[in-house]
């Protein structure tokens, strides 16, 4: 396509901007994609370079190191000892020691038994026993052996230490070649001391990290990981690893399920488009309804000559107050077919009770409904959030928009909207991939009713329901098909990683820091 | 009281990008030196790794003779005053200054001794209850100062700490340093961007561009023999006018051309290019406009002009003069020196003649804008 | 053309006064409505916890007979026990993840390491995966540590705060927006980075710290997925959520359905309360620092 | 390795225990999970147990309230920490079996089962040849509560007639037809349709026989289109209906006091109507439901057997007459049935009067419940006949589903075909049937990582033909045209999955 200079653009005409700036921008897609690629492929790169590089770095320390260094490969913290860092030297041995009696005890048996996720499932054994009523008697009971959920767990968590181990000797090492450079140039090493009243100061961070990544790691990062593994499984409820059946490797067999074709609109691709394709609408409505009618009610406020604004504040504010599991249970009561809004209705006369309106019955209403009433919940947040930002709006914009004679509304639409959209670009990102997965909402209003029977996926897919609720739903179904939910999950992230990607290399916030500033 | 020398420090972002090149200085003890250069020069990079809040890639920084590259800011016992400031809002002006002090766990009555007698001297006694955002530019000014004063730091370093303050008190404040600075008697470093402040403040200045440093020197030194053209330009106002011309050189008497008007060179400049045994080539002319001066007609090393604009700045009059070759250059006439009557014929378009003797005369290297006589 | 130019401000000119006192009414007609609507379920619930006559769900909001029996009825159930599990999880919660949020959010406003924009893209990253799925993994890490059923409250305790480092965006924004100047000037006064947070920039971020409180500790108060997930088959390890929602099954709803009502305005009060005190700070709290994030 | 220290430590504890447990008196601990209701009662039972049982065992026992709902879910989310004794609807049974989290029965126990409960609830405890679980109760079945200041005593025996009350009144017929296929079955088991499952002893479920889509389906559905295309009617069984402008509920017998209480004076009990279809009248059919108890599988024989026996004491006689005082559970227990006071019970007797037109429910495939409830829906869309049809079609559809959907079939490989043989097929199958040409498939096993070999030999007739087809599909099916048998013999069939080819292998 031909690009123009910025004078040239300027004579465009309206519409031929617009179809310029379309063009640029899907002109720019490919180039995007392309870029990306590069880029993990030089990230690949990288990491191959910096694994040559430490290795290089090992072998080298390990030639010209001096003596407790060269034991140090051996037995981590020795070279430390030997430099009076008893601290650090006794830290590292300790890992060492730790690690070495864990994986004798238990860690062997975790890690060796992952490839098969166990070999042999519970058994049910029949013994015939002097009865306690008198005689005998044949009686069953059962005799557990693998347990391939646990094995997948506590074989992960291995893997995890290991990684943590050798990480820890690398720093063991890198250590001990630091010290051996500080001897050399005749410096005084770090004391236990210091490294104390470092931990403080100038590494303070690392104190203030420690715990939380911990967390992190073992609470959220360890649990993605499994859920992504269970994917490769055959984890389900007859499979369920311990007390039935062991359930092993799948390949990408589960992928195949979900994914395929084959039996056209009755496969469960098809649930899975269908539900997808709502969720999307279902994130874009949540998110700019909340938005826009946030702001108007936050302008309304907040406009000059409005009084008690504390008080119309304090009110939208306490419904933040109450909890949603409350407040969204009543609501999804008082729609119900027999609820307070359709008796309500019948008693103004305004309709009688052959045509009370199906609130959750009708998809279409119920979507309908479940968007409204998410209103109801998001405009107090986005009213305070805008506030904020709105009083930020230097008023100068303003006045010299009067001046050259914007009316209110050429005064919203061509100050207050493009502001906004740009300093809360980010924000409306993140809120539209945390409506995709807005648990809470349909989970409580809905649980996904009105059901959709066209669907035989598992899980009894609905049609208020979101890929978050479905997958949610299809692990406490009857067969409670954990394998499909983590396919399912899997896909969420993907689809949410690719939008959050594209739109965040498109935000203008993103792109041009100074506009606004 | 302490001496501080830099050997070879460079600070280097992670972007690659060098903020400053090999700097090498070295401080005395009670010296008072003053950083100045146009911003992202490097100065406060400079200012801010002495205080240990930047990172020193390399080189080495010693404080009393002592390497302290990696030792905490609140380890190198060094005083800093902020460009904004920096006082704690949430604290009274009390606490402010007290604060470093109570870190030390100084005894109360010490530290009452100390901040009140640092108040006296800034003259914000009355003020000491108040919270930061209740004074004035001036006043949050003297708190920081006060701040770093009880600290009786080594060092004492200072990051453009006027140019939040408008002229007037600007000036003010510039003399109080001054005082302090005597009440005090340790070593100061300051940072600024104003040559003016540069001039009146510092024992020694070190001029920086780009990261290096251009010259160091005291003011005289700097102003009466700049290294180059910059720091030529930089130091004085109006700027220096630089003229593109020849100095001849005809047995063994020195002349240049500017505007084709002949200027013999004579006295000592004379001497020094002979000495440096210059001969013919293409020069710079660097002139101060205080030092130009209007001509008679008849005076045969005048140079006609005409005048563009006259600022009358009160004491003295800036002429903004064209000449021939539509080569612009500025005139710092003092007012006294004229009568009523020609001021009043110093219009737009007015024909002048200006001239300026040799000894002004400043003579760069066209290629290296180095001075030819250093 | 220029006509227009001087109309414009003309017509203004003349209906200033009548139009703006037009709007401003419409505006406050408006957000009257607007209120209405947004008490309206609080007080249906408010009202229906009062009901005496029936117990079960019925059409009509008004009770034909008022009283607190509903509210005796809770104390008969296990009610308390759950309102207290709630309490203990909701407030250790508060503490520790605050705690938690404020270091990860501190560390990541204040210091430039090397990991630091890995990190931070790496935790974007792993909130865009679906945490429900990882509940299953969770139970059965808290079901080995013997943290579930009745001692569901020290499981949910520790998941709740165990990953809170991931919700640091608002206040490092905040912390962000704190000049780092006074950071440094009182390092140079000779503070160690720890004295800077703790003289220095907690005082300065009270929104901030309250606004995490407050966040922090209505996350466990409300939550039912996964406090249900780790506490079945015991009423001891239930908290209100939990116990709550079981009183809207088929098989519970004639006899609870009131007491539902009751015990949500138990449950809302605390809250609300604390809303009412601390309403400035929160709001501060989310405009400092929700955007920047 | 730390399993199998675990391992031997559990067979040994079990050994020592069984030495000398019948010696003196064992203490055992247990949790038990029963409904909120029935919580304190059966805490006395215990204490009851502790003081009379021969056996010289004392339980020391945790009781929780877990609704019947929960504890089958409860159960499978993790056995380890689930109740060595718990309650839950029959429903649940089949899942629970499947899941490994219910113990069967010991020889002595199951005969005490079979012979103290009538068939119908033992069934529902069966799966394959034996026996899980202890019948609770018997009444878990549905019939009508109506207003009668809205419904005269005359048209309670027809729909059509209560509908015409209810839509004359305003007020609703309150039948949960369009969430609940435990209801909706109603209307086919009236026309005399059934879905008959079959379990084998791991609970999975192996064959089903399911009529619902045939012309005795097709009146069913139409019956159910007059009441759900009524403006009068209302997809719901709660009792509290009465309260919302119901005057017609179709509930069991744990509404009895909720309506009791709204409707007062006003209440009446009966068993389902009947409609009328082309001029023939049917008698709404019902599920006969039972509540059973399970015992968690366990590691130790006497505590297993221990729990046995307070099983069969918490589900005997005695306890089940008291449950009935206190809460009006209609009793499994023979014997308690026909005991006066039950037989008194006008709810129970309500449900007796419907008893000759109720189904047992019998072991039903999880799914099936899903599946079933959405027909209500579609019949309420359905215009006409055409639509009626399709939303059976839909039904069988998915029904048929639940049975190829297994990884075996679905990535399993089988053979179908034919050849032009004297009687027309070219093998008799394994159950010793006849198939029809290129009707069933025939198995495959996997012999190697790529290879498949048919589940036995056959004479084949030169001129046969086949395909290989995997998940009973012709999506992957070898060879391209059909496989020619050049001579007659004696063959297995081998298949190539990677290479996609098909051979006979001689066998002798």
């Amino acid at each position: 396509m031909t690009k123009y200079s910025d004078l040239e653009y300027l004579r465009l005409s309206k519409g031929d901007k617009f179809l310029y700036r379309l063009k640029c921008f899907f002109s720019g897609i490919p180039l995007f994609f392309k870029n990306l690629i590069l880029a993990i492929a030089s990230a690949f790169k990288k990491l191959g370079l910096a694994v040559a590089h430490e290795a290089a770095d090992l072998v080298n320390t390990f030639k010209n190191g001096s003596v407790p260094t060269r034991v140090s490969y051996a037995v981590m913290g020795f070279g430390s000892f030997c430099r009076g860092q008893w601290l650090r030297g006794l830290l590292f041995l300790l890992m060492e020691i730790i690690f070495i009696g864990y994986m004798i005890l238990a860690g062997g048996y975790w890690l060796g038994m992952l490839p098969s996720l166990g070999l042999q499932g519970p058994e049910q054994v029949a013994t015939t026993v002097t009865s306690l009523r008198g005689g005998t008697n044949t009686v069953y009971t059962t005799v557990y052996h693998d347990n391939s959920f646990r094995i997948l767990l506590y074989g992960v968590l291995t893997l995890f230490f290991i990684v943590a181990f050798i990480y820890t000797w690398r720093v063991n090492i890198r250590q001990n070649k630091i010290n051996d450079q500080i001897i050399r140039s005749g410096k005084k090493i770090k004391s236990a001391g210091d490294d104390m009243r470092s931990l403080v100061d100038n590494s303070f961070h690392k104190t203030l990290l420690a715990l939380p990544l911990t967390g992190i790691l073992i609470f959220t990062v360890m649990p993605i990981i499994f859920m992504i593994l269970v994917a490769f499984t055959n984890y389900d409820g007859t499979h369920n690893g311990f007390s039935n059946n062991l359930f092993h490797w799948m390949g990408l067999n589960n992928f195949n399920e979900m994914l395929n074709w084959s039996s056209g609109a009755t496969s469960y691709a098809a649930t899975f488009g269908e539900v997808l394709v709502w969720t999307l609408i279902w994130a874009f409505f949540a998110t700019f309804t909340n938005y826009f009618l946030g702001m108007l009610v936050a302008m309304a406020i907040n406009k000059k000559g409005i009084h008690f604004k504390k008080g119309w504040r304090t009110i939208l504010v306490l419904t933040i107050a109450i909890p949603q599991f409350i407040s969204l249970l009543y609501v999804s009561k008082m729609f119900a077919r027999s609820g307070i809004v359709n008796n309500f209705l019948m008693d103004m006369g305004w309709i009688d009770q052959a045509h009370l309106i199906k609130f959750w019955e009708d998809p279409t209403l119920a979507r309908i409904t479940v968007i409204i009433i998410n209103i109801w919940i998001g405009i107090p947040y986005l009213m305070l959030i805008t506030t904020g930002i709105l009083m930020n709006i230097p008023a100068d914009l303003y006045e010299s928009a009067k001046i050259d004679g914007a009316s209110a509304w050429q005064q919203y639409t061509k100050i207050t909207l493009p502001y906004m959209l740009f300093v809360m670009g980010p924000y409306l990102l993140t809120s539209f991939t945390g409506n995709m997965n807005n648990f809470n909402v349909i989970y409580l209003l809905t649980g996904g009713a009105p059901t959709n029977n066209a669907s035989s996926a598992p899980g009894t897919v609905g049609y208020t329901d979101l890929l978050i609720t479905w997958l949610f739903k299809i692990t406490q179904g009857a067969e409670s098909k954990y394998y499909l939910a983590s396919v399912v999950g899997i896909l969420v992230f993907v689809v949410v990683a690719v939008i959050s990607l594209v739109v965040y290399n498109l935000l203008p916030s993103i792109k041009n820091e100074e506009d606004f500033q | 009281m302490a001496s501080v020398k830099l050997t070879g420090v460079k600070k280097i972002y992670d972007n690659k990008v060098v903020a400053v090149h090999d700097f090498d200085l070295e401080i005395a003890d009670k010296e008072f030196v003053v950083f100045v250069g146009p911003s992202g020069c490097g100065k406060s990079t400079t200012l801010r790794m002495i205080a240990g809040l930047e990172e020193i890639s390399e080189g080495t920084l010693e404080i009393d003779g002592e390497v302290v590259n990696d030792l905490q800011p609140k380890d190198r016992n060094i005083a800093m005053v902020f460009q904004n400031y920096a006082l704690y809002p949430h604290m009274t002006v009390y606490d402010n200054i007290a604060f470093s002090l109570r870190l030390q766990h100084r005894p109360e009555d010490e530290v009452y001794e100390k901040v009140t007698n640092a108040a006296e001297i800034l003259g914000i006694t009355e003020y000491l209850m108040r919270k930061p955002r209740a004074l004035s530019g001036g006043q949050r000014q003297r708190v920081a100062i006060g701040r770093a004063m009880v600290r009786n730091a080594k060092v004492f370093l200072m990051d453009e700490p006027l140019s939040n303050l408008d002229a007037k008190l600007r000036n003010q404040m510039r003399a109080e340093i001054i005082l302090l600075r005597q009440k005090l008697n340790t070593t100061f470093i300051y940072v600024t961007h104003d040559q003016t402040e540069a001039m009146t403040l510092g024992d020694r200045i070190v001029i920086m561009q780009d990261g290096f440093i251009e010259q160091v020197g005291t003011p005289t030194e700097v102003f009466e023999m700049p290294s180059n053209l910059f720091v030529a330009e930089f130091i004085g106002a109006p700027k220096m006018n630089i003229i593109k011309t020849r100095l001849e050189c005809k047995n063994g008497a020195y002349y240049v051309t500017p505007f084709g008007v002949r200027i013999p060179v004579t006295g000592e400049k004379a001497e020094a290019l002979k000495e440096k045994g210059i001969g013919t080539q293409d020069i710079l002319l660097g002139v101060r406009p205080e030092h130009i001066t209007l001509a008679d007609p008849d005076c045969e090393s005048a140079i006609p002009c005409t005048l563009e604009v006259n600022e009358m700045m009160g004491s003295e009059l800036h002429l903004h003069v064209y000449t021939a070759d539509e080569s612009r250059l500025i005139v710092r006439v003092p007012t006294i020196d004229l009568s009523a009557a020609t001021r009043r014929e110093l219009v737009y378009g007015k024909a002048l003649q200006i001239t300026f003797d040799s000894k002004v005369m400043h003579f760069f290297d066209p290629e290296t804008k180095k001075n030819l006589l250093l | 053309m220029s006509e227009k130019d001087f109309a414009v401000p003309q017509k203004r000119h003349m209906g200033l006064k009548a139009s703006k006192i037009i709007s401003n009414t419409s505006i406050h007609i408006l957000l009257a409505v607007i209120s209405v609507i947004w008490l309206i379920p609080f007080v249906c619930i408010l009202l229906q916890s009062f009901r005496v006559e029936s117990t079960y769900q019925v059409g009509y909001v008004i009770p034909k007979q008022w009283g607190f029996d509903n509210y005796a009825n809770l104390l008969k159930t296990d009610f308390p026990r759950w309102y207290l599990n709630t309490l203990i999880v909701a407030l250790c919660a508060a503490v520790f993840q605050t705690f938690i949020v404020l270091c990860m959010s501190y560390a990541l406003s204040r210091f430039r390491f090397k990991m630091r924009k890995p990190l931070m893209r790496f935790m974007l990253i792993l909130g865009m995966f679906p945490g429900m799925l990882t509940m299953i993994i969770l139970y059965r890490v808290l079901a080995d540590l013997g943290m579930t059923q009745a001692n569901a409250v020290p499981g949910l305790i520790l998941v709740y705060i165990a990953s809170s480092g991931m919700g640091y965006y608002v206040s490092k924004g905040f912390f962000d927006t704190i000049p780092k100047s006074l950071d440094e000037a009182a390092r140079v006064d000779g503070a160690t980075r720890l004295q800077v947070l703790f003289k220095i920039i907690l005082p300065l971020s009270k929104p901030i710290v309250i606004y995490t409180i407050l966040t922090a500790f209505m996350g466990p108060w409300g939550d039912y997925v996964f406090a249900q997930y780790v506490s079945f088959g015991t009423s001891a390890g239930k908290n209100v959520a939990v116990g709550m929602y079981g009183w809207l099954t088929n098989d519970q709803i004639n006899k609870f359905y009131t007491s539902f009502c009751a015990g949500g305005v138990m449950v809302a009060l605390p809250v609300t309360v604390l809303f009412m005190f601390l309403q400035k700070y929160y709001v501060e709290g989310v405009t400092g620092g929700a955007v920047k994030g | 390795m730390k399993k199998l220290v675990a391992l031997v430590l559990s067979l040994m504890m079990v050994l020592s225990v069984c030495s000398f447990a019948s010696a003196e008196g064992v203490n055992i601990d247990v949790t038990i999970w029963v409904a909120e209701e029935i919580k304190d009662l059966t805490a006395a039972q215990i204490e009851e147990f502790n003081a009379t049982n021969p056996y010289g065992i004392t339980f020391n026992a945790t009781i929780e309230a877990v609704s019947e709902a929960d504890a089958a879910t409860n159960m499978i989310t993790d056995v380890e920490a689930g109740a060595d004794i718990f309650c839950f609807a029959q429903d649940q049974f089949a899942r629970l079996v499947q899941a490994g989290a219910v113990a069967k029965l010991s020889d002595e126990s199951a005969a005490w089962v079979k012979e103290n409960n009538a068939a119908g609830v033992v069934a529902a405890a069966t799966s394959g040849e034996a026996l899980f679980a202890y019948p609770l109760t018997a009444d878990n079945g549905y019939f009508m509560y109506y207003d009668k200041s809205v419904i005269p005593e005359e048209d309670i025996d027809s729909m059509e007639a209560i509908i015409a009350d209810c839509e004359a009144a305003g007020k609703f017929f309150s039948f949960e037809m369009e969430s609940s296929a435990w209801y909706l079955a109603s209307f086919f088991f009236a026309t005399g349709c059934v879905s008959e499952w079959v379990t084998d002893d791991d609970g999975q479920f192996i064959e089903v026989y399911d009529t619902f889509n045939s012309p005795q389906g097709l009146i069913a559905v139409k019956g159910m289109q007059k009441l759900v295309q009524s403006s009068s009617h209302n997809s719901s069984s709660k009792g509290a209906e009465f309260a919302s402008n119901s005057a017609v509920v179709v509930t069991g017998t744990w509404d009895y006091v909720t309506v009791q209480d709204i409707l007062g004076d006003n209440m009446g009990v009966a068993d389902l109507p009947s409609f009328e279809v082309d001029g023939v009248s049917y008698h709404l059919g019902s599920f006969n439901g039972c509540k059973l108890m399970g015992v968690k599988p366990q590691v130790d024989s006497v505590k297993a057997e221990a729990l046995e026996l307070l099983a069969e004491y918490l589900t005997g006689y005695d306890c089940q007459m008291q449950r009935f005082d206190a809460r009006a559970w209609g009793p499994s227990n023979l014997a308690a049935q026909a005991s006066e006071a039950v037989q008194a019970n006008p709810g129970l007797a309500a449900l007796l009067a419907q008893s000759p037109y109720s189904l047992p429910q019998g072991q039903i495939h999880g799914s099936w419940w899903d599946i079933a409830k959405v027909i209500g829906d579609d019949v309420k869309d359905a215009t006409d006949e055409a639509g009626l049809q399709l939303a059976l079609d839909n039904y069988q559809e998915k029904i048929a589903a639940l049975f190829t959907l297994s990884d075996d079939v679905k990535f399993g490989w089988t053979i179908i075909g034919t050849c032009n043989s004297t009687d027309g097929f070219f093998y008799t199958d394994y159950n010793g049937e006849t198939r029809s040409n290129w009707g069933e498939d025939l198995p495959m096993e996997k012999v190697s990582v790529d290879t498949w070999k048919s589940a036995q030999a056959w004479d084949i007739e030169a001129g046969a033909e086949f395909k290989v087809r995997q998940g009973l599909s012709w999506d992957n099916a070898f060879p391209g045209d059909n496989f020619k048998v050049e001579e007659a013999g004696y063959y297995y069939i081998v298949f190539n999955e990677t290479t996609g080819e098909v051979s006979l292998e001689a066998a002798e």
